[in-house]
C-alpha cells in the first residue's frame, strides 16, 4: 500500500518507462535528496535545477518544445508565484499559434496547509491557477488518484499542473484501492522504493511491476453518497469534508462528498446531477476566500441551478489574510477545520427554505 | 540556405561577390517589407506595427546561417519582434508578414490573434516570438538541453533587445547555459540598438558591454558590428562554429540601428541620425563593383512591386470569425512530440 | 476638463508637492517620454527604470521602507505577472511583521481591452489583484475619480494598486466634475501640462493652482440610480454599463449602476442597499470569467442576500480564453459589449422568479 | 557596538586582544543560541529550525560593523535565515528568538506567525526576514537610492547564500546598484556555503567565483574566507569602507560552513566533515594566549546557563489566539514615514 508520495513516485517511473518522461527536475529532486517529500527518488531522469524557479519553468517549456516530455518541480507552490508569466505563456502557446505548438509538460508543486508551514509553506495555488487559461489542473487526494492522474498528465498533449496536497503525502491507500501492480505489503514496498538513510550512491530501485492506470482529467468521483447535501472539495480538504460527513451522518444528515480531482477541466456534469438530487451544496478548499475556486463554481450553480436550490450555496475557504501563521491557533484559525465544515453541512441541511 | 557543414568553415573576412549580392537581395527585401508594413499601419490595414528596419546587415546573416529544419538536428531559433529579416533568410514568404499586420485569418502565425512581427514556424524549429520581453531566455535552455543530449551540430539561438538584459531571464540563460558539465549549446544574442523604447543605454548599464557579463560564467563572448553585413557574418560563423562543435553557450553583442523608433506608437518615422546599414552595404558594393545603382534599384522596384501586389491580395482576405476564439484552447494531439 | 490621464499626471504633481511623493518611476515614465500615456510627463521625481519589472516593484517596497513615497508604474498589467510574488510579500509585510513594517507605496497599471491591444496589450488585473491580501486595490473610470482615488492612494500608508484602464484614458471630465483647481478649457490646459512633441529638453510644464481631494479608498458611487436591477462594475466597463442602462431605460427598464471604484476594501454596504431594493443584480468586469473578483461578488450576495434575490445574480466577463485576439471580432467576442451588458439587463429584470 | 567611524579605518591584520575576546564571546552566544533552538525543535518546543551555525566567524564581525539606528543615516540591513548572529551582535536578545521558535504571541519578529530565524527590527533598520530566497536582492536597491539621496555613510547590506544567487533577483541588484551615474551604496554579499539544501556548488555554477559576476558591471568584488573572524574583519573593513566612502556597490562572496545541515528538515545534526569556525578560533586564541580553555569553557557555560533560563520562561508565554489573525491586515498609521 503505497503513501500519495511514494504513488506519485511511482508514477514518474511508469513515465519515465512508458510514456516517454524524458526529464523529472527542479530544485533537489535529482540525487542524493530525490525531492524534499522523496517523490523522485531513485528515477532515471531525476536531476537538480539551480535554485530559479522562473529556469525551472522556462526550461520545461523548452523541452517540451524539443519534443521531450518533462516533468518539473516548484518545491512549494509558495515559491511559484514569480513565474506566473511564464504560466501563463505555457497555458496560451497553443493558442496564440493557432495551433503550431502544443507543449506536453507537467509541473508538479505541492501545496497546502496543514504541516504547521508558516507564512510560505502553506499557500494553496487553485485559485491562482484555475484563472489561468490552458492548462489542465489535477489535486489527487489519494494515492490511487495520485498516481492515476499523474500518469493522465504525463500522457496529455497540454501542460498540466499538478497540485500535491502536502499534508497528505503519508496518506495510505486502502486495501481495495492498490496500484495496479504494487505489492499490499507497505513494508516491503518501502523496502523496494525508499531511499536508505546516509550514503545512497550505491542504492537502486527495485521497482514493483506496476501497470498504467489513466483517471481521466475531468473526471470527478463521489466517495461518499447521501441525499442530503452535497459537498465538493479536493485536495486536502477532501478527506477532512470525508470526515466532518460522517460527523454529520451520526446527527441524521447524509452528505454527499465529491472528489473533484480535476480543477481544469472540472467535472460539472457530475456536481449538476448531484445537487439536482440535493438541492444544496457547499464547496470547500483552503485557498483564501476573495477570488477563489470555489466562487466560481458557486456562480455556475446559481447560473445554472437557482432554482433547485434550497439553500444558499456555501464556500468552506481560508481566511482572507496575508499568510497562514505558525503557531496552531493561528492556522487553525485559518483553513477550514472539520468543525467548520460539519457547521456548514448543517447550516445548509437544516435551512428552511 | 546555408547548412551546420557550410557555417562551420571558419570566417571570411571577404565575401564572394555571389553571397553579397545575396545578402542585399534580402537586405532589400526585408526592409521594403518593413516599410510596406509602416504603410499599411498609417493607412488603417492594421493596429499596431513593430518591426526590425536597421538590423538587416546582422538579421539576414544569421538567417542563411541558421541550420533551418525540424526536430533536435536542427536549429532552434527564440526571436524577438525585429526579427522578420532573419526569418525571411530562412526563407519565409513577406506576405505571410502583411497578414498578420492585417490580422487576417489566413495569418499562418497565429490566424489573426497576434500583433505583426510575431512570427512562429514550428516546421523550421521558430519557436513563437512573444511579446513580454525577455522570456525567450528562460525558455531557450530548454531546447538546447535536448539537442545537447541528443548530440549532432543542431544549436539553439535566441535574441533579444538591449535594455531586455535587465530582466532576471538574461540571467537565468547565463546561468542555465554554464553548469559545469552540463553546458549547453546556446548562442545568446543581443541586439544593441542602445535604446528600450525612450530610454537610452547609457542610463540604465552599468556594463560598458553586456556581453561582459558571459565573462564570470566561463563563457566565451564578442562584440560586433551588426551594422555591417560582413563583419556579421565573421561575428557569427565564429560564434555558431564554437557552439556547433564545443556544444558550449556563446554571448555575442551586436550594434544595431534603430531605424524607425521603437514601433507605431512612436511614430514609425525615418530616423536620420542613426546609421543605415543598407545605405552603407549599397555604397560598399557600388564601390566594389559588385552591384551597380541601376541594379540595386532595381531589386527595390521588384521587392516593392511584389509587395505591393501582396498586400492587395491580403486586403481582401478574411478575419477570423469571432466564435473563433474557443479554438486551440487545448491540443489533442502532441504535434512536437511527432504527432500528425 | 481633463482627461482620465491628465488627472492622473496632476495628482502625482499635487503628490510630489504636497503629499510627499519622491519617486515616480518605471520603464520610459521619467524624461523625455514620461510614459507611455503621458501619465508622468513634467514630473519632478519621474524617471526611467531599467527594464525590469521585479527591480521595479522591488525598489519600490526598499523606498517605502526608508521612508519615501514611491509611485511606482508597471507600464502594462500584461507584464506584471513575473512580479505576483513580490506584490504579495508588499501586501504581507504588515501582517507578517506584526505590525513592524508598513509600505506605503503605490503602484499604477494600466488594465483591460478596448484598444485592439492583442494579446499583451489587453488584459485584466482585477482578479488576480483582488485574491492577494494586503493591498488596497482601486479603479477609476473617469477623470474626476481617477484624480482622488490617486491623491487616497498617495496618502495611505498601505501599499495600493491603481488599475487605469487603457481604454478610457482620454476619456474627459464633464463639466461638473472638474478637478478642483484645472481650467474648464481643455485646449488651455493641455498648453499648460503636455509636453510639445519634438525636443523636451526645455519644456516645462505650467500646472495649475490645483486642490487636494480625496475620493475616500472603499467607497462606491451610484453613478446612475434605477428601481429594477442593480448593475456593479467598475473600469472600462463602467461607462459601457451606464450606455447599456440607457439603452435598457428605452424599454422601461431602469437599471442603477454602481461604479465601485474601490476593489479592496470594497463597498458592501452600498451593493446591499441596492440589491435590497432592487432584489436583482449583475456584477461586470472585462477579466476572464473562471476565478472572477465578480465572481467572489455574487458568491456575498448569496451568502447575504438569497432571499432577496428574485433572479440569479449574474456576471458579465470576459471568455475564459487564453488572449484576446487582435483583430476586431475577436477582442469583441472576448469581453462585454454593451450588448451584452444590454442582454443581461433584460434577463435579469425580466426574470420571473 | 562599532560605529561607521571605527569601520571606516583601513584593515587590520591583527586585532586587538579586546576585539578578539568580544568576537569571541559573541561566536559562542551565537552558537549556544543555535543549538538550544535546535534542541527546543527536537524536543518539540516548535515545529521547524533553520539558523546559521558555521557562519558566526563572518556574521559576528558584519553585524559588530554594521551602523545600528533607524533611518537613511544609518544602515539598511537586509538578512535572510542564517543571521541571529548578525543580529546578536547587533544587541538583540537571544530570548526573542527562543520566541519565535516556539512560536509565541511575544515573538517580537512576527508574534507567533514566521518560522524561526525570521527576524524584523525596524527600530535598527532591520528589514523583515522573509522566507523567498533572494528577493531581499531586488528589494535592497531601494533603501540604497533612499540613503544615496540622503548623503552620509548609511549604506545598504543585503545578505543571502550561494544557490539563491540563480534567482534573477541577484541580477537585478547587479543591474540596479551598478547604473552610471545612479551606482548605489549597497554592500552585496553571497554567504557561500557551497549548498542549496542538497545541492552541492559545483554542479549548478558555471562560474568559478560568484563574486566575478559583479565585474561586468564595474563594481568592486572580493572573495574572502568567512571561516575566521579576522579575516572576515579585514574584508569587511575594506568592503565597507568603500560603499560608505564612494557610494557604491561591492560584491562580496564569503566562504562559510554549514554545520547542521540545511535545516530541521534535513535532521539538523551537527556535521562533522565541515570545518567549525568557532572550535578554529577557540585554538588560535588559546594558542596566543588570548583566552585560556578554562575561560571559554566559563563563556559557553555562562551563555548555556542563560538560554536554558530564558526557555524556561518563554515555555510559559501564552500563543497568539486565534482571532487575532485578523489584525495587521491593514495599517492606520505611515509607521516607517515616522508617524507614532
Ligand atoms: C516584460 C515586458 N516589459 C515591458 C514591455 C514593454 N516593452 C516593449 S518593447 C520594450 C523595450 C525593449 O527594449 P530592448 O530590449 O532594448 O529591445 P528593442 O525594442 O530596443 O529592440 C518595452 C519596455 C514588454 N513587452 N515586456
Ligand atoms: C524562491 C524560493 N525557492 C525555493 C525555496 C526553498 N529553499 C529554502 S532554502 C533553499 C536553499 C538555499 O540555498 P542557498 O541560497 O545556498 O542558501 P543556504 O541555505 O545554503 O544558506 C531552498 C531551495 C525558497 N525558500 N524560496
Ligand atoms: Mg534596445
Ligand atoms: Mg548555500
Amino acid at each position: 500500500m503505497a503513501s500519495l508520495i511514494q504513488a506519485i513516485r511511482m508514477a514518474l517511473h511508469v513515465g519515465e518507462e512508458r510514456l516517454g518522461v524524458t526529464d523529472i527536475f527542479g530544485e533537489d529532486v535529482g540525487p542524493p535528496l530525490g525531492g524534499v517529500f522523496t517523490g523522485s527518488q531513485g528515477l532515471r531522469t531525476a536531476w537538480n535545477s539551480p535554485l530559479d524557479e522562473r529556469g525551472i519553468i522556462g526550461t520545461a517549456i523548452g523541452l517540451a518544445m524539443a519534443g521531450q516530455k518533462p516533468v518539473c518541480e516548484i518545491q512549494f507552490c509558495d515559491y511559484i508565484y514569480n513565474t506566473i508569466d511564464l504560466l501563463k505563456v505555457a497555458g496560451n502557446t497553443y493558442w496564440s499559434t493557432n495551433g503550431d505548438w502544443n507543449l506536453p509538460m507537467v509541473c508538479i508543486t505541492p501545496v497546502g496547509a496543514g504541516i504547521r508551514g508558516s507564512i510560505y509553506h502553506s499557500h494553496s495555488f487553485d485559485a491562482t491557477a484555475t484563472h489561468i487559461p490552458g492548462w489542465k489542473i489535477v489535486m489527487p487526494s489519494n494515492p490511487l488518484d495520485a498516481y492515476g492522474l499523474l500518469l493522465s498528465a504525463i500522457a496529455d498533449p497540454n501542460p498540466v499542473l499538478y497540485l500535491a496536497p502536502k499534508a497528505l503525502m503519508r496518506t495510505k491507500a486502502t486495501l481495495d484501492e492498490l496500484l495496479p501492480g504494487e505489492p499490499a505489503d507497505d513494508k516491503l514496498l518501502c523496502k523496494m522504493i525508499d531511499a536508505p538513510l546516509g550514503d545512497r550512491s550505491a542504492w537502486k530501485p527495485e521497482w514493483p511491476p506496476l501497470e498504467t492506470l489513466f483517471v481521466p482529467i475531468g473526471k470527478a468521483k463521489t466517495v461518499r453518497p447521501g441525499r442530503d447535501v452535497t459537498v465538493v472539495s479536493y485536495g486536502r480538504t477532501l478527506p477532512l469534508s470525508v470526515k466532518a460527513a460522517e460527523d454529520a451522518a451520526a446527527e441524521g444528515i447524509e452528505a454527499e462528498v465529491i472528489d473533484l480531482r480535476s480543477l481544469a477541466p472540472y467535472d460539472w456534469e457530475a456536481i449538476k446531477e448531484s445537487v439536482l438530487r440535493t438541492n444544496r451544496v457547499i464547496f470547500v478548499n483552503e485557498e483564501t476566500e476573495i477570488t477563489n475556486f470555489g466562487e466560481h463554481l458557486i456562480r455556475r450553480t446559481v447560473d445554472e441551478l437557482f432554482y433547485h436550490l434550497h439553500a444558499p450555496p456555501k464556500l468552506v475557504a481560508g481566511a482572507f489574510v496575508p499568510g497562514i501563521g505558525l503557531a496552531d491557533n493561528l492556522e487553525r484559525a485559518s483553513v477550514p477545520q472539520r468543525e467548520t465544515i460539519l457547521d456548514a453541512i448543517r447550516e445548509s441541511a437544516r435551512h428552511e427554505p | 540556405m546555408a547548412t551546420a557543414t557550410s557555417t562551420d568553415k571558419s570566417e571570411r573576412l571577404e565575401f564572394s561577390a555571389e553571397r553579397a549580392v545575396q545578402v542585399h537581395d534580402l537586405m532589400v527585401k526585408t526592409r521594403v517589407l518593413e516599410e510596406r508594413l509602416i504603410t499599411m499601419y498609417k493607412q488603417g490595414d492594421g493596429y499596431f506595427w513593430i518591426g526590425g528596419p536597421g538590423e538587416e546587415a546582422f538579421n539576414i546573416p544569421l538567417g542563411m546561417m541558421v541550420d533551418k529544419g525540424q526536430g533536435l538536428a536542427h536549429d532552434y531559433v527564440h526571436l524577438h519582434y525585429r526579427s522578420a529579416g532573419t526569418l525571411l533568410a530562412m526563407g519565409a514568404s513577406p506576405v505571410d508578414f502583411l497578414r498578420q499586420m492585417k490580422n487576417t485569418a489566413t495569418d499562418p502565425f497565429s490566424g489573426g490573434r497576434n500583433f505583426a512581427g510575431h512570427a512562429s514556424i514550428r516546421k523550421w524549429n521558430v519557436a513563437p516570438i512573444t511579446s513580454p520581453i525577455e522570456i525567450q531566455y528562460s525558455i531557450a535552455p530548454g531546447t538546447a538541453m535536448a539537442q545537447k543530449r541528443h548530440g549532432g551540430t543542431g544549436i539553439t539561438i535566441v535574441q533579444g533587445g538591449d535594455a531586455g538584459t535587465a530582466e532576471g531571464d538574461f540571467a537565468t540563460c547565463l546561468v542555465w547555459s554554464s553548469r559545469k558539465g552540463a553546458e549547453l549549446p546556446v548562442l545568446m544574442i543581443v541586439t544593441n540598438n542602445r535604446f528600450g523604447i525612450s530610454t537610452p543605454y547609457e542610463s540604465q548599464h552599468g556594463e560598458k558591454y553586456i556581453a561582459d557579463r558571459g565573462k564570470a560564467f566561463g563563457m566565451e563572448t564578442a562584440v560586433i558590428d551588426g551594422n555591417d553585413p560582413e563583419s556579421s557574418w565573421a561575428g557569427l560563423s565564429k560564434a555558431m562554429h564554437y557552439v556547433r562543435t564545443e556544444r558550449r553557450p556563446y554571448l555575442l553583442e551586436v550594434a544595431v540601428s534603430r531605424l524607425y523608433g521603437h514601433s507605431s506608437a512612436s511614430g514609425a518615422n525615418y530616423n536620420k541620425e542613426q546609421l543605415d546599414c543598407l545605405t552603407a552595404y549599397e555604397a560598399k558594393l557600388e564601390q566594389r563593383g559588385v552591384l551597380t545603382r541601376a541594379a540595386m534599384d532595381a531589386v527595390r522596384e521588384r521587392y516593392t512591386n511584389e509587395l505591393s501586389e501582396a498586400a492587395k491580395i491580403v486586403r481582401d482576405e478574411a478575419q477570423p470569425d469571432g466564435s473563433t476564439i474557443f479554438d486551440h484552447v487545448f491540443a489533442s494531439k502532441n504535434l512536437v512530440g511527432g504527432e500528425l
